[in-house]
């Protein structure tokens, strides 16, 4: 592993401590104040699974990682360079993703055995021996913070809830940050409460004095994380569920329709309910069903009733909605059904990453029952996703998959701020009008001729004057929409479906290279959150010399028109992806391509390392060329 | 719009595929005719149902209709509303479809009390699956799945529904069209979940179930039609109900010469829970089954206070522009 | 086994994991003291749970136990009854796992009274998602998801329970060890579906909702317990309750000096159904909060009919081979 | 369309009628004969959706058809050669099936304006020229048979609904049958009804008198269809939903465990449990659930408590117990999943036949969640593909999907009864002994130690002394069953899984070759009920001098180890399927193979002709040779 240096590009910080000790809020205000400085960064809080587990146990460890750079950064890093352990459950949890040479910051009070004990260490670690490799700071956090705010006013419990931020004033320091930003938040966000503002504050400060001066200054680098070459505009930091709830508000603005959004809790995907929650005046109503059915068949009522249906869910929840998305696709109304990955089968991981819903987006349905399917690469990438998601949706009056997954979904990096003047508009296909005529058919008719290109039929609801009709999920004929058994329209109504769904690739741009020659030896192709992790790979192999391009997909049905030919340029295709080969079926069955799968299903991200050693090792030759 | 519409006018151009003799035909002619009644607008009216021979209901109205998937009508149902608060919907459902698959959708929507008319067209029986006890099916039911006599203790609906929190509950019976085409309207003009549960003879696979109480020549003495603030009395006032207390329960009493007088009957008080409990209970034939408006209770609907609780009424009042830049925004020149 | 089991012989060996102060913790001791007292053998016992802090469960109890999915842990239980009639099976669920997504499983399995004890951890609350609203949650719960409070009508789970045909209903409270295992024990011994609402105090996410009637110095004036044949008196008996035939209602009524006798009291009578209604519908604090079994009324249970009308009560008594010829046969040379 | 002769060595004959005229009963009845006298047959019922639609409209009719030979019968034919039409409607509907030349008898009684007007007839079709390809023959038959039945006591209404026997008489004088069987059957059938018995056998003797002497003899040809050549043994009818009920019942008899059938109705897999609520003595029980979910949860509880769970849908059902099949590959429990499927999407065309859940039942689920596929060929088959679902969930502790459709389901065919004793037992992975340890863990070791071949676990049940254990849905230590979070094992895990799963393929037979070379230009695979199709077309392609092989296709995850290679020594590879390709993606998938798919799905199954042609089209360079 590379050592850190002052003067390094980028590096990875890590804070880790009991779900109490406000690790995460340590974490994104160390980010606010690295976006602040202008350094581009990645971050990905790492929830326990339990709720709240007993303090000082492992399985109650909360992280928060952040990698930082002066040049583009495109993953929360393989490695933390820097760890921050609040207590020893977190040191032992965290150690074995330590590269030789890191430096841990110990939080020294609770170094002792009542915390050993619950954490199940035999021996205090400091004196085993493990800790050889690291450079090592003892510090005890929770004494100095309780001096530092002792004329605050706090409690003694209280009181000791202040060390994140005095936590956090030594980081600053460590990396050069100004504090006044920091300053300013805590004073708003803890305007009603003077007494909590002033530990806070007094905690920081202290932290901050106390890395400065004696005690640290010799020993501890002081790191100079720059600005990163970001082009020109205005930032800002964004998880991915923030973005993809913003996208939704974003298309239901560029459709002018309401957004209906209907949901039951799940982890990872509840906070795209409860960010939409609060985007009342952007024309959202959220609705929190009984369970996901109730959740799917409210979104698809509320589609008909012509708002903008979307519901959301994770892996098992989704697996409930099957039966009711092959309802959106026979009455064709449009849904937006958002998926954010978990680790499974079943109950799984719920707080772990995965993305091994692929199938059951694209094959997991009864019957011939073909949607389309977009998947995010990123947390700023869910915005323009989920408007893309909805504009499919409308104009093909179709129920749209949308992929993320945990990672996405908590993760944040800057965003640059996009200007909605940017996004056409989303039309849908108008209703016709009422037709006068003695023979209901010709009605009928108007109601079901279907748009040539897209083949969208025209978005009628109640209320609409005249146009009242009649849909359900029994096959209907193909011209009239009443209920068909005949063979024949029912062979064409399938190919209508299919052709449908076919036809998303018409609209869509043609598939792009992301980095790396448009033929040659060796493609890495990805989907979905692996983007940035590819990314600096295939950056960082292509630095070596490797001659490897970086394709990722976006729509993974129907896929781009020039998807086939463009992978045929290339003498060997890779394919990471954090399940066991899903998307790798999927080239394999729609384009015939022999694919080198790399799954991975180990609820965490891929490694940069492990994606550049399979490069190299799928690179024909070349190990020996790059050596 | 302009002339008012006639019950035939609320009929479609599809053929009605129900067996011959089926109670759904009586039903949809209560229906129509109470459209009619209400002077509904076939643009503002939608009827949505699951799966179930009940649930071909929607294709014979003329106004918006959505034939859904088994069990989930109440929650398409509930969409639709969130969507387009101002369309009258109506909810067709059946004792397979609302109560087996479906219950727990139904449960939610009367809990929440969402505007809308839900008929339970009860047969006790699963009709379009070719005749399986359903949950309301009497022990004992012989059935394709049940050869020895169905196991399952049956659900009450109403019984169901006011334990799930139902503000209105009233019954019908599908050939007496002037009871039902009454309940339908007080249904439609209450305000948030009202439940009608309608008594539908399965002339195929469960002929006659209800015959005891629903035969012309039983009716009257079987039937109970009760009107609030009026004494609960039944076979042409002849007989009523008394509350024991000592047995914390009801009596059938005679009334008038030899019984009691009417003054010491039970009167009917549509928001008494506890009173409506007792009458859906009523074991038949000791007692007589209850019809009409059992139970209701008004509340603000679903509806009411959702829209209340949204801060902007549904509308779009904000930019995302803006809502873009609710955040720490820094910027890079 | 032959040493009779203590509690803590019913412990496993995982660490449990809930939240420190979780209302959890006194549950689970509830749980095992019980379980030691019936005397349960842990090869013949099962705890079946959904998914949500509550049904972690079983994981802390050393029996068979099996955490299945959200909501369905009632339809996994009834099917381990097919196969093992003879197995004890607890069933754990919460507010949310058992009326909200399981709702319609918790209905059927009460309906048709399958044997077992069935525990609901009300916490008001979906505590492992982190805090939204549950369908017990009271109107106005500001949460995750309902930042403006929630618009919801709450359910009353006993309420649900009895409108689902429920033969057992009982309450308790999570910290009052003394009334809730013998409750358990009760539900334990009832052969049925026996339905146990447990008051749980969500610490993280929905501290002390139900204070104002379990705090130690409350509990006292706001909780009446209820035994069979009693009256029903509570505040140290110098409350009761008493029917006004009147407004069809309950009164809380002053015993004793300057009140009423208590033989004017309504006698609890764990049989009746409309007293049942009336106790678990009563509004709080107006009216103390009813704990104990509300109402038990022995029914065959499902699994006494399902096994009788099986023509041999599950034994494989044909042969296959018999059976393959119960047809026209015909033979080819 | 071949000429009909008295001489054809097979001929296929369609009775058509209102629901309520009696046609199944008629068309059942016989089949019973067709099998008395030795010949072959295929029969199949072709049910109105309605439950019983308006008499005398077309909606209402209700078919039966059978194919009866003195050579093998593959399938209920493609088009009648003779059509029993009791109405108009029901000549209409079936008028469009009839190649020229065949043979209509109509029942004149009911050719009238009134039910012309019920069927949406303009004009009398006797009188159009419609039938001038036909040969046809107007019998009265109500008018005959209420003359008949005049003395058997019936009122009109009862004796008017004996003329489906009468027909049956006239029928089995055509073709020569007995009626002895018939008699006895009806003699049995109402032995309470004295006036039913007595007027259906004067129906059945006057309808075979009325064919025989004056009216018809001279006119309507007798059909000869002798014996087929069937190995020795004893047969029965059997439809694909008895054998496949029959089948699960053999399957708890040979693992002696009882079987638990957890279903809710639904088009068309009901009859299964139908049937299996009638086989209590076989050690079978039955529970109606409240819906699927609930099914297939009491079929996993009941798997749980160590009986053989089984839950059995279609489609739209199917999709809902996708999560709960989750649990139970999560939880390692057997349990198998009949889909009898039918068309889709939605809730599409119940009552007709598809193949379209192959995606569904191989990759239809949230995460990498591998599960084992069979598919039955034919209603026979049907009981030995139960077995050996049962046997694989068993042996592998796993989820099975069995498939079958609506045409299996309801089609009969002469059946050869097995004999039981052909069978192994089905062993289960036998619990471990009770350990005597202070540490937990080792007693948890015993608990989830996997059979190295099969990678199943033992199996436990509550009841069982010492070996209580916990198990749920969460990711669990592949050592110890207790709840894992850790990344590794959770790789291991799903790696085992995925491993188990292909496990599978060591214990079932290699892939053999249907009928046609080992290796050649082409091979027509196929996989369930188009078994019975492409047998008769190949066959006759074979017998047109084309040198072409069928291979069909009994497990279809995971596939026969030897397929990829067996396959690859063809030129091409057609695969005729009910559905839009699902079988060709799998092939491509875990094979890599080109595949000409032939897809369709007007809800009916396939034309002999049309896959001959396919055949021919796919055949480089052949269809010259055939000439
Ligand atoms: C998911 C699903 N499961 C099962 C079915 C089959 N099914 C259709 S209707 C029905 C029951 C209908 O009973 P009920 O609601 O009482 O209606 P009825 O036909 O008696 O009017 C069933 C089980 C289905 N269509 N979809
Ligand atoms: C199918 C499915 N949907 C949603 C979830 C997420 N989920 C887990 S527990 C839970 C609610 C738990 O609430 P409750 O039953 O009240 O249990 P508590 O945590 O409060 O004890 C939810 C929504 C899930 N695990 N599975
Ligand atoms: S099966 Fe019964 S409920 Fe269905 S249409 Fe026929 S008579 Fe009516
Ligand atoms: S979140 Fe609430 S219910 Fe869950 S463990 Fe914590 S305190 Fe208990
Ligand atoms: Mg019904
Ligand atoms: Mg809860």
């Amino acid at each position: 592993m590379t050592k850190i240096t002052p003067q390094s590009q980028s590096i990875v910080v890590r804070f880790a401590g009991d779900s109490g000790d406000g690790v995460q809020l340590l974490g994104s205000q160390f980010a606010n104040s690295t976006a602040l400085a202008g350094s581009d960064f990645s971050t990905f809080p790492d929830f326990p699974a339990e709720i709240r587990a007993p303090v000082g146990t492992t399985f109650g460890v909360s992280a928060f990682q952040i990698n930082l750079g002066a040049r583009r950064i495109a993953t929360a890093g393989d490695a933390p360079d820097v760890l921050i352990a609040f207590n020893p459950a977190a040191l032992k949890v965290n150690l074995p993703l330590l590269p030789k040479g890191a430096l841990i910051i110990l939080n020294t009070d609770e170094f002792n055995e009542r915390n050993f004990a619950k954490a199940n260490i035999k021996a205090d670690p400091r004196t085993t021996g493990e800790l050889k490799d690291f450079t090592v700071f003892e510090i005890p956090i929770k004494t100095q913070t309780l001096e530092a705010v002792k004329d605050s006013g706090l409690n003694r419990r209280d009181a000791e809830q202040c060390k994140n931020f005095w936590a956090l004033g030594a980081v600053l320091w460590m990396f050069g940050r100004d504090r006044g930003f920091i300053e300013t938040w805590i004073k708003n966000k803890f305007a009603k409460d003077a007494a909590v503002q002033a530990g806070n504050l007094a905690a920081l400060n202290a932290g901050h004095a106390y890395a400065e001066t004696v005690e640290l200054s010799a020993e501890i680098p002081q790191f100079e994380i720059g600005a990163a070459p970001m082009s020109a505009g205005d930032y800002r930091s964004i998880t991915g569920a923030e973005a993809l709830s913003l996208g939704l508000a974003a298309a239901g603005e560029l459709a002018d329709l309401p957004i209906v959004f209907c949901s039951y809790p799940i982890t990872p995907a509840s906070p795209i309910l409860h960010h939409l929650s609060r985007m009342g005046e952007l024309g959202v109503s959220t609705f929190q069903a009984e369970d996901e059915i109730a959740a799917a068949c409210a979104a698809i009522g509320a589609s008909y009733g012509g708002a903008i249906g979307v519901t959301s869910s994770s892996g098992p929840g989704i697996a409930l909605k099957t039966e009711a998305i092959g309802l959106a696709i026979a009455a064709e109304l449009p849904l937006v059904i958002v998926n954010s990955q978990r680790g499974g089968p079943s109950t799984g991981l719920p707080t772990k990453t995965e993305q091994s819903d692929l199938y059951q987006a694209v094959y997991g349905r009864n019957a011939d029952a073909p949607l389309p399917v977009i998947a995010a690469a990123g947390p700023g990438d869910c915005f323009d996703v989920a408007i893309e998601a909805t504009r499919v949706a409308i104009r093909h009056m179709t129920p749209v998959f949308l992929l993320t997954d945990g990672y996405i979904a908590n993760a944040a990096g800057p965003w640059s701020i996009p200007n909605m003047d940017d996004y056409e508009p989303i039309l849908h296909n108008a209703p016709p009008k009422p037709v006068q005529s003695d023979d209901p058919t010709d009605l009928k008719r108007a109601i079901w001729s279907r748009d040539p290109q897209s083949l969208g039929r025209p978005w009628i609801a109640p209320g609409m004057e005249g146009l009242a009709y009649r849909v359900g999920g029994i096959e209907k004929d193909v011209k009239t929409g009443d209920i068909s058994y005949d063979a024949k329209n029912h062979q064409t109504m399938t190919n209508m479906r299919a052709e449908k769904v076919a036809s998303v690739a018409d609209f869509i741009p043609p598939q792009q290279v992301e980095q790396g020659p448009s033929k040659g030896p060796l493609a890495v192709v990805g989907w979905g959150s692996t983007h940035g992790v590819i990314w600096r790979a295939v950056d960082q192999a292509r630095s070596q010399g490797l001659d490897v391009a970086q394709i990722h997909l976006r729509w993974l049905s129907p896929l781009p028109k020039n998807l086939g030919e463009l992978l045929s340029g290339y003498d060997a295709i890779l394919l990471p992806e954090m399940n066991m080969g899903q998307c790798a079926t999927l080239l394999r069955d729609k384009l015939g391509l022999a694919v080198v799968s790399m799954p991975q299903v180990s609820g965490q991200p891929f490694k940069i390392a492990d994606i550049i050693e399979a490069i190299r090792a799928n690179y024909p030759g070349a190990a020996q060329a790059a050596e | 719009m302009n002339a008012p519409l006639a019950a035939k006018d609320f009929a479609t151009d599809q053929e009605v595929r129900w067996c011959p003799g089926c109670g759904d035909y009586a039903i949809l002619k209560a229906v129509l005719k109470a459209l009619a009644d209400v002077g509904a607008n076939p643009d503002k009216t939608a009827f949505v149902s699951g799966i179930g021979c009940s649930s071909r209901f929607p294709y014979y109205v003329n106004t918006y209709g959505f034939h859904t998937i088994h069990g989930r009508a109440p929650a398409v149902a509930t969409g639709l509303k969130l969507a387009k608060p101002d369309i009258d919907v109506w909810l067709v459902t059946g004792d397979g479809d609302g109560l087996s698959i479906g219950g727990n959708h139904l449960m939610h929507v009367l809990r929440r009390n969402v505007n809308m008319q839900i008929m339970l067209f009860n047969n006790e029986v699963y009709g379009l699956t070719k005749g399986q006890y359903s949950p309301t099916s009497r022990p004992g039911m012989r059935s394709p799945s049940s050869p020895k006599g169905s196991v399952d203790a049956p659900l009450n609906p109403c019984a169901f529904a006011l334990g799930a929190n139902a503000k209105f509950i009233a019954r019908g019976v599908d050939t007496d069209a002037k009871n039902l085409v009454e309940v339908l309207k007080a249904a439609h003009e209450f305000k948030g979940a009202s439940f009608v549960e309608i008594f539908q003879n399965c002339i195929v696979y469960n002929p006659d179930v209800y015959a005891d109480f629903t035969a012309k020549k039983v009716a009257d003495d079987h039937q109970l039609h009760v009107e609030h603030g009026k004494p609960l009395v039944f076979a042409g006032g002849k007989k009523g109900l008394k509350f024991n207390p000592k047995t914390f329960g009801l009596e059938v009493v005679n009334v008038g010469e030899g019984g009691v007088p009417e003054s010491e009957l039970l009167v009917h008080d549509e928001t008494n829970l506890t009173l409506a409990n007792l009458l859906v209970h009523m074991p038949h034939p000791e007692f007589p089954m209850v019809m009409g408006v059992i139970y209701r209770q008004p509340t603000p609907s679903f509806d009411e206070a959702f829209w209340k609780a949204h801060p902007t009424g549904g509308k779009r009042t904000g930019k995302v522009a803006d809502a873009l830049r609710r955040a720490s925004v820094w910027t890079k020149k």
